[in-house]
């Protein structure tokens, strides 16, 4: 049983090959908006950059995580996610992914704007590590709602 | 149905004897006894999920952080927090309040700012104000006090100003009983741009308390005076205020990145919060809050304001003999009885009350200054709680006859 | 002789099975589990003795003072302290800390002056001088760390110099175990005219501490690390030096007498101690405080150096997955092994030791500044107490391999 | 049982008589020696005023108490017994109060220095109450240590 609980979390194909071959790992330059976060009680790290295009959508993004398995997975996961999304959108898919890591299954056309971030649904059954996976939303939440106040 | 009998039956001391007489606990100002609902939640916890909080990934923290931070849930809707983040954790009200004088007090007093206390503070928000004025260049005023021990408000206009830079205030006093119109002044102060902090340390036990209906900035409270354990306190403080603060100790929880050189801050109320914490009284004061709530608080105060009323009425036989302090309408004080005579001192009342098994407490009760202005260096006390009943005031009121008698004509 | 098995019988909790496994908790770092011999304690104050302390006449309270004051006795005599008076009661070893940062610290250091810390220091006792030295414009130096997680000392008369004002170093190391000459770099900074305070957190809970033969001026300790509750520890002064220094935090209890205007202090240790105390934690500190001296310190010491020594050999098979850190000799060391791997990260490695039922703690262990220098962001630690065993060790090294195996190889 | 006890204490007449009637209550203008103390648990006070002779020795006294029958008694006691002796001879009188409060009983000789105080062996049925009894002997502990202190 517990070991049925580890695989479905590590054992998960998508989670260790985002994990072991982060997606988005090139460092932008210059880039529109900065996005880091730190988590206090385990010193995991969470660097973005973004750009955004003329109508606002995200267009480039560059990605660095130091971490567990869990976060760095989650945030290369993210990295590809929120391509071609305004920051709404951005925001809509946060909300959609801490739902679900709190239980509530996706509907099938949410399921599809969070890709391989579905493949998470195996840390539910670890609830102290749920906040590994959360941290990468939480820089880029932050941030988005700071870059808001800043241009009403 | 407020059932006294099946309430008393959740506290194991009151079982004791003193003296081979049943033990009268009439002392629940100072502190509350303990229902073994509280004393069985810090058992389970240390026999079963005892472990440090917030920073391990293995399941005994977990389940210790879970209990951990649903207390502090319970506590921020007991006195209608807006949210859990705006309770910080202390040790006492003494701690509570020394955090916001240590903290927000240090940014916002300056010099020609009055700060306003009642004539009734407890030590405890009191002499930190001192400091701060002293430290500070402001000015501490106290309200003057009116002949029943309330607070005197004919010229309250006078007091607070757009020079009130912040209203420190009782809730309920300690040593004479009042409970202060905190929700009235409170509104006078904020309409003078005035930060108001709320001493409940006696109100949040024995009322219903709400922070949104006072709409005060700060509120500090007690476990160890609310059926929790000795150790474990709280302080409200509005998130705008709490956010904008510098922390107070610093350490392991409180920082987000530590270098050699220099740190920065965690998220609330961690950044308040600075080391191990006392995780087991935590969950012991989340208990109590549950058993409280079980009860509810209006019942709470309904059974206070009968026995209250039912001490007044038995002490007009002593009163002759005994000067009572506070309001004499039970629905304008809590269940605290201060009383004196130059006949005995409290000090020899208190001891022979004890002979007879019935805990007062006897002294100034932390508040000096209302006792020199009420003409007095003492005073006897008897506070009420949920457990007391009716026979328990008889038996003071019995035995005060008695001691009477024995320290003045009846001895020898 | 040493019957680890009777000492396991004594705690609750080591029977816990977690994911139905025998819970092997190897977290004793970050807290330390409890005997029934202190839950007792807890639970008799709360249903036979619970009263407020030191102002009361009546019986209960006299008890409770009684027990609250001879378990002060019991910690001074522990650390052997030439009197109860020079013991303050804290929340915790950060409390401690912070308190001599804000009183003695703000009278003794100065432009120029510089505070020393070893390169391993907690949070805890590293941001408070960071403060104290930006506040104050003051230097804050690191000692060196040497290749084995030890202070380099090779330097070390560059480092202590008459501009030494304060020397604050911890005694054991919790992120790697080391144990530092605390001993001989307290005559070295005393000889500079410095004042020394010692972060015993690690070091009480786990081997004879004695401040008169440390010759040190403060050390800093926490209950929950030593067989006692959560929300109480200690600060050793020396006399003269608490007698000189400002109380911290005011209110109840640290007063002696108090006008609406002014107050003056009350005597040790109660100057520093505002507000209603932790009683009955403190009351349950002493009670672990019997266990531990009832067992002998010497003996949980070589207890555990066994242990940590069979660990050290049981971890060769592992030594070309896992990067060990501090010093390889057990004599040096506390039982605390703290180890890294490239392959997988040490939370992932906790959640598949927790699994197994073994809790470990994973992370920073609030030594960022430490990790950085070690060149990790976070290390596993295991951290051994009185009734850890060999079988515990064995467990841990089986579930490692395994976890090493599935996150590189094994897994599908 | 209990009444016996407070019996013993309040009914003891030399204590009734002292804490009714103080002796020595008259205050002293420009005393060699003054001492106070104040108990910060309770607020009681000791205020005493004390001449020297020409050989050191305690010639006058005044006292005033503010607090319980015990306190006020035993400090009215101590104002009486102090008399003609030395500050070292009051310090050894202070000792064998406090031995005598912690149960060590008095000798013959040690009991005839002692004075009334003798009577205020009731006091350790109550033991939180003898810190009531030695208030006005720690005033004046205090003060004559600071007086050694400052001439050498
Ligand atoms: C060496 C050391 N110092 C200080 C502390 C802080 O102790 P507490 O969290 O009990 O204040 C700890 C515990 O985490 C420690 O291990
Ligand atoms: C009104 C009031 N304020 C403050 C306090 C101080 O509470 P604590 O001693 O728990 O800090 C008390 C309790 O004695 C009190 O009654």
């Amino acid at each position: 049983m517990a070991q049925n609980d580890l695989d479905e979390l590590y054992g998960n194909d998508l989670i260790r090959d985002h994990n072991r071959n982060p997606r988005n790992s090139a460092k932008l330059n210059s880039p529109d908006l900065v996005a880091d976060a730190v988590n206090p009680f385990c010193g995991d790290e969470a660097h973005f950059q973004i750009n955004l295009d003329g109508q606002g959508r995200v267009s480039e993004v560059g990605y660095e995580g130091v971490g567990c398995a869990i976060c760095r997975s989650a945030g290369s996961m993210l990295s590809e996610v929120i391509k071609g999304h305004t920051l709404e959108g951005v925001e809509e898919i946060s909300g959609l992914f801490q739902d679900m890591m709190f239980g509530v299954e996706p509907s099938e056309e949410q399921a599809a704007l969070l890709g391989d971030l579905t493949s998470m649904t195996g840390v539910r059954a670890f609830p102290i590590r749920i906040k590994c996976a959360l941290l990468a939303w939480s820089a880029i939440e932050d941030r988005i709602s700071e870059h808001q106040r800043r241009q009403p | 149905m407020y059932d006294v009998k099946k309430i008393r039956e959740d506290f194991p001391i009151l079982s004791r004897k003193i003296y081979e007489k049943p033990l009268v606990y009439l002392d629940n100002a100072a502190t509350s006894q303990t229902p073994r609902q509280v004393i069985e939640a810090l058992v389970d916890y240390y026999e079963n999920s005892n472990a440090n909080v917030h920073r391990g990934v293995h399941h005994l923290s977990q389940e210790a952080t879970d209990l951990y931070e649903s207390a502090r849930v319970k506590v921020a809707k007991f006195i209608n927090a807006r949210e859990p983040e705006e309770i910080v954790w202390t040790r006492n009200t003494t701690e509570s309040i020394n955090l916001v004088a240590h903290t927000w007090a240090q940014e916002h007093i300056g010099p020609g700012d009055e700060i306003i206390v009642t004539p009734m503070e407890h030590h405890s928000n009191l002499v930190p104000w001192q400091k701060v004025a002293a430290d500070k260049g402001a000015t501490l005023r106290i309200l003057p006090l009116a002949k029943d021990a309330s607070i005197d408000l004919s010229d309250i206009d006078e007091y607070i100003t757009p020079r009130t830079k912040l209203l420190a205030m009782v809730h309920m006093s300690n040593g004479v009983g009042t409970i202060n119109p905190v929700k009235e002044l409170t509104a006078k102060a904020k309409k003078m741009g005035a930060t108001v902090l709320v001493d409940a340390a006696q109100s949040a036990p024995h009322m219903p308390v709400d922070v949104i209906d006072l709409d005060c900035d700060f509120l500090a409270l007690s476990g160890h005076k609310m059926l929790g354990p000795t150790g474990i306190g709280a302080l409200y403080g509005r998130r705008e205020l709490l956010e904008e603060m510098d922390p107070f100790l610093t350490g392991g929880e409180m920082v987000l990145e530590v270098w050699y050189d220099r740190a920065t801050w965690n998220d609330l109320p961690m950044k308040f919060e600075a080391g191990t914490p006392n995780i087991a009284d935590a969950v012991g004061l989340g208990a109590a809050v549950d058993y409280l709530q079980d009860i509810g608080m209006e019942n709470i105060r309904d059974h206070e304001i009968q026995l209250t009323r039912y001490a007044l009425e038995a002490f007009k036989e002593l009163e002759e003999e005994l000067e009572m302090f506070g309001p004499s309408d039970a629905e304008k004080r809590g269940g605290i009885l201060s009383f004196h005579t130059d006949a005995v001192h409290p000090h020899d009342l208190g001891t022979f009350l004890d002979r007879d098994g019935i805990a007062v407490r006897t002294g100034h009760h932390c508040t000096m200054p209302l006792m020199r202005s009420l003409g007095v260096i003492a005073s006897a006390r008897a506070s009420f709680y949920l457990y007391n009943t009716e026979e328990e005031v008889d038996a003071l009121v019995d035995s005060l006859k008695r001691a009477l008698r024995y320290f003045t004509d009846g001895a020898k």
